[in-house]
């Protein structure tokens, strides 16, 4: 019963915001419709017993990747941007894209309904501990891919400095 | 029934926390006017109350009736919000904070990271309310602070690791409990993780000599200029909650949690009769300056005053006079612990102060040059030192000690040298010796 | 490597006015524009790429005053145009018109004008650095040093009744006899003043923090600073040994020992060093004068009505700020044809788009308060 | 737990919604709002199912998803502020060159 309070209270919230992010003029407005959409998100990780993801989401995504850009929104200039049309004309392709891809998860999941909603969900212990159980994973199993994304990291680092330094 | 229960003591101590955190503030605020007027040779307010006791109540009152402004061109959906996003970013933190060891609203498996996260979302205010505001002070206030804060979490969260890989957990709980199991706090295994952590906290805050988004002489107020009234007493509010909740995590991770010192001796037992010596000293002290008060009313808030201390200090020693295996005896750990966590708190608050009021301020790009090419060089090297010497302890089974402080020593070795490097750079020519000028 | 506290951009660069460059109005209403200077920046990001500095808030017409007003009646209005330090401000007047008229005050007189023009720079460079220290962000000092300038203004109302503007001196020598204690509460001041002194370097004269702020901060050279006409600390902080008091003795200070502090950068902090520096000598200068203090009148041979004879006169004193000057001209009447004032606060603020070019915002604070101006003095 | 069903609409409603906004709006960096949106539909599948199946691997991938927003957010408003610099403008077709 709680469970699904929570679910749906984030998910009616992650829906929400997330539309106002695509309707919104204003880019700033936007970018705060984006952090309340990824917070709602994270209320969910933790619901799913993903605490770690959780903590992760809360500080990389919202405390960082959004600043980063609502910085740049700040620094654009946008008194400018309020002026212009904000939207194309391209509604439709829009929403037939979304319908096409609607009706195929609706598909997609009235073909598995059978065997996917057989599925008992694990015991609620087998995440335990979270944190211990996820970094064991990240530096044993997937060690590799850690270090691949960590040279990712730096190069789009070297990038974006590059890309963002003033020409002399 | 048995469903509620586990809620009820979480729920009543979150509504305890969030009702008296605005008198507490308040009551910061106070301490920090008296200890600057005490440091700048005055009184600081002494006007209204005893000794200017009630003056926070005042203060409040007066921001509560103050015109609401909103300026012209504002974004007034953001201009409302932003306030708000600091004040709840900075309560929530409050949650995984645990006052003594019976006192905590959740004891989370990622405690500390949760409160780093969710602390680091208060920069949304400071940044949306400069912006919102519509005007060059407030913007360039919050652009000042997004880039600050940013910078000096990277420092704040690398300290932390290094006391982290001490503790072995990211329970606030478990913190303090390996600091009592291994008998040392953290601020002797790791003084440099410890210093670094003071600091870069003093910048997250905001606090001179980092207050770079509300340089008043530069700025006017940064990004609170346009705000005013309840608003800005909510900017003000989250402020003071902020420093509550870094000094809370240096007291937590380096200082010991709510242990008393040398805990683990029974030889410092005495120890346990200081909060209650102090408390009485206080309601002393509020005895003796009754008969000086110039009003009736006033003589009579500063006796209630010291009564609330005598009160205080009697539940302190409540426990102890207790036969032991009582309710009461068994209370003691909590209640002596919230004394000690708080009575840290405070003690980390006194030197914000202290630094406050005795140095001028960075400019900002100093400010930036020293977190990213001093504090974050030296927090990395801080982690790989505690991780020598942990590694030369676990693995090779060398003891305790020697191995950590080889681990100091390295990270203090590398400290030395950012320092030189730091000072040929300020003087890059030869006998540029500065001597005061005497005449020719 | 790790240049922690650098001390910024010395190097001035110009920028071609981008689309970037912002405005930002600096006062009137700032609270560290010293009173109401507005400061028209530009900025590029938080690059001073150019200043304009909007002076005349506080006009009161000083100069047009004096001309309908008798040579006595003129000398409280210039207390109030540097009103950090009005004795000095007194004492360039009266100076000024004793040499218009060719009399001159009695050796006792000019003995306790010195002592009490020194005390009054010592006012005045401790005020400054109050509030030049606040602007950079130490808040204590201030507190300190208007703990030691409140020693000095008690004196001053001891002397003369008031504190802030005196008019403590009058044409041809002073207006009141010196009190009894005044050689006492001088020396219990200056003896107390310097261990002051050394107290306030050991606030800031190391800190990492106020170097960083300070050091390489607003240069100026001393070839510009002449050529601007700057004058005062702010010119012998560039090197240059130039001191009226030393070029032109006036009042007594031919009779006294004293050096002339000079600095070798131009910079902020060179400037704190020699005005430091300069509040040291001037005790020295006061505990020489106060040991000897001629007995005889205080007052010269001028009369009642002072008919100046037709004529101009330009005399100047080395005020706390600078070079004040008065150039008076008389027609033969009672009252002068024309007053024109030399103000240092004046002449100094103008190497202030000089020295802030290519600074960071903070620095504009910090140059602000280094040129010590006052905007009485400025605006008249 | 929630039927995975569920989670597995809203997974889909924020990438309709992330889809919406690429293909409607014109300013760049709602664009690469929306493209957040996207990987943040897929990070809930990925650990809901690894919930579902009592495996922290769908937590590890979420993670790694994360990682590569940042770095796709640094490069990307990298370029915005670059492009910004030499067309004053933000808007995505308004980008109709391709060199600068």
């Amino acid at each position: 019963m709680l469970d699904q309070v929570v679910f749906y209270f984030f998910a009616l919230l992650a829906v929400a915001s997330s539309i106002l992010v695509v309707t919104r003029r204003n880019a700033v407005q936007s970018a705060i419709f984006l952090v309340t959409a990824l917070l709602a998100t994270a209320g969910i990780f933790l619901s799913l017993d993903a605490e770690f993801l959780f903590i992760v989401q809360v500080i990389l995504y919202a405390g960082g990747i959004m600043v980063l850009f609502v910085f740049v929104i700040m620094l654009v200039n946008l008194d400018v941007a309020l002026h212009q049309v904000q939207f194309n004309r391209q509604w439709m392709v829009a929403l037939i894209i979304s319908a096409v891809l609607a009706a195929q998860v609706a598909a997609a999941l009235a073909v598995s309904r059978k065997t996917l909603y057989a599925l008992p969900p694990a015991p609620a212990q087998a995440l335990e501990p979270n944190t211990e159980r996820v970094a064991y994973s990240l530096f044993h199993t997937y060690m590799l891919p850690f270090e691949i994304a960590s040279i990712l990291l730096l190069v789009a680092m070297v990038g974006a400095v590059v890309m963002a330094k003033k020409r002399v | 029934m048995n469903a509620i229960m586990p809620y009820v003591f979480p729920v009543l101590f979150a509504l305890v926390i969030v009702a008296l955190l605005p008198l507490v503030a308040g009551y910061i605020v106070l301490v920090e006017r008296k200890v600057m007027a005490d440091m700048q040779v005055r009184l600081g307010p002494m006007r209204v109350g005893p000794h200017g006791l009630l003056q926070p109540i005042a203060d409040a009152v007066k921001l509560l009736i103050k015109e609401d402004i909103i300026p012209e061109n504002a974004d007034r959906l953001l201009f409302w919000g932003a306030p708000l996003i600091s004040v709840t970013a900075a309560m929530l933190a409050l949650a995984a904070l645990p006052i003594g060891p019976f006192f905590q609203i959740a004891d989370l498996n990622i405690g500390l990271l949760f409160i780093l996260g969710i602390s680091s979302l208060g920069i949304f205010g400071i940044v949306l309310g400069g912006w919102a505001s519509n005007s060059h002070y407030s913007l360039l206030g919050a652009l000042r602070s997004a880039a600050q804060l940013v910078s000096y979490e990277t420092s704040a969260g690398m300290a932390v690791v290094g006391a982290l890989l001490l503790a072995g957990t990211l329970s606030t709980r478990g913190i303090v409990q390996q600091q009592s199991d291994s008998g040392v706090w953290f601020i002797f295994a790791a003084p440099v993780g410890f210093f670094i952590y003071l600091v870069a906290s003093i910048a997250e805050t905001n606090r001179a000599p980092f207050d770079m988004p509300e340089a008043e002489s530069e700025l006017v107020a940064g990004y609170m200029t346009e705000y005013s009234g309840f608003r800005w007493a909510l900017y003000f509010l989250a402020e003071y909650t902020n420093m509550i909740v870094v000094a809370s995590i240096a007291t937590t991770l380096f200082l010991g949690g709510w242990l008393r010192p040398f805990a683990n001796t029974p030889a410092f037992n005495f120890f346990d009769y200081l909060p209650p010596l102090l408390m009485l000293w206080v309601a002393g002290y509020c005895f003796r300056r009754t008969p000086k008060q110039p009003v009736a009313v006033q003589k009579m808030f500063i006796a209630a005053v010291g009564v609330l201390c005598i009160a205080v200090a009697g539940i302190l020693i409540m426990p102890m006079a207790a036969p032991s295996g009582s309710f009461l005896a068994s209370s003691k750990p909590g209640i002596h612990g919230a004394f000690w966590f708080l009575f840290k708190v405070g003690a980390y608050i006194y030197v914000f102060m202290w630094l406050r009021f005795t140095f001028p301020r960075y400019r900002f790009d100093q400010l930036m040059r020293l977190g990213w090419q001093f504090l974050v060089p030296l927090s990395i090297v801080n982690v790989m030192g505690i991780g020598i010497g942990l590694a030369l302890h676990r693995e090779l089974n060398w003891p305790a000690a020697p191995s950590l402080l080889l681990g100091v020593a390295i990270t203090l070795g590398v400290a030395a040298y950012l320092l030189s490097a730091a000072e040929k750079h300020e003087h890059p020519r030869v006998g540029e010796e500065e001597e005061t000028p005497v005449d020719a | 490597m790790a240049d922690i506290y650098n001390t910024g951009g010395t190097n001035v660069e110009t920028t071609v006015l981008g689309a970037d460059e912002i405005i930002l109005n600096m006062g009137p209403q700032h609270p560290s524009t010293h009173g109401v200077l507005r400061v028209k920046l530009h900025l590029d990001g938080e690059k001073v790429v150019g200043s304009e500095c909007v002076i005349g808030y506080l006009h009161r017409g000083v100069e047009k005053i004096a001309e309908h007003r008798s040579y006595q009646q003129f000398a409280p209005y210039v207390d109030r145009m540097d009103y950090v330090a009005a004795v000095s401000n007194g004492l360039g007047y009266c100076e000024a018109v004793e040499k218009l008229m060719g009399v001159e005050a009695p050796p006792r007189a000019r003995v306790i004008r010195t002592i009490l023009t020194e005390l009054q720079r010592i006012a005045s460079h401790l005020f400054w650095l109050g509030t030049h220290a606040l602007d950079i962000g130490a808040l204590t000092p201030l507190f300190y040093c208007l703990r030691e300038r409140e020693e000095i203004l008690k004196i001053f109302e001891k002397y003369c009744g008031a504190r802030l503007t005196t008019h403590a001196f009058r044409i041809g020598g002073l207006q009141y006899e010196a009190y009894d204690e005044l050689e006492k509460d001088t020396e219990r001041f200056c003896k107390d003043c310097d261990r002051r002194i050394d107290e306030y370097e050991s606030l800031l004269t190391e800190n990492r923090i106020w170097v960083g702020r300070t050091k390489g901060i607003g240069v100026i050279t001393a070839e510009a600073a002449i050529a601007m006409g700057v004058t005062g600390p702010v010119l012998r902080a560039s090197g240059v040994q130039w001191d009226i008091r030393k070029a032109m003795p006036y009042a007594a200070y031919d009779q006294y020992e004293f050096t002339i502090p000079v600095g070798k950068n131009g910079d902020t902090y060179d400037r704190y060093l020699v005005r430091l520096e300069e509040m040291r000598q001037s005790v020295k200068i006061c505990l020489q004068a106060i040991s000897n203090i001629p007995l005889g009148p205080i007052l010269g041979k001028v009369g009642k009505v002072l008919k100046p004879p037709p004529g101009e006169v330009y005399h100047s004193i080395e005020a706390p700020k600078g070079e004040l000057g008065y150039y008076i001209v008389s027609d033969g009447t009672t009252q002068p044809y024309r007053v024109r004032i030399r103000p240092p606060s004046l002449i100094n603020l103008e190497a202030l788009d000089q020295m802030i070019r290519g600074h960071l915002v903070a620095d504009v604070v910090a140059v602000i308060g280094t040129l010590d101006i006052v905007l009485g003095e400025v605006d008249r | 737990m929630v039927p995975i069903g569920h989670y597995l609409f809203l997974s889909v409603a924020l990438l309709a919604i992330g889809i919406v906004g690429i293909v409607t709006r014109r300013n760049v960096i709602i664009i690469l709002m929306s493209v957040e949106l996207i990987l943040n539909a897929v990070n809930i599948n990925l650990v809901a199912f690894s919930r579902l199946v009592g495996s922290v691997e769908g937590q590890v991938f979420a993670i790694f998803i994360i990682t590569d927003a940042a770095a796709e957010a640094a490069v990307g408003l990298g370029i915005i502020i670059a492009f910004f610099r030499n067309r004053e403008t933000v808007l995505a077709d308004e980008m109709d060159i391709l060199k600068w």
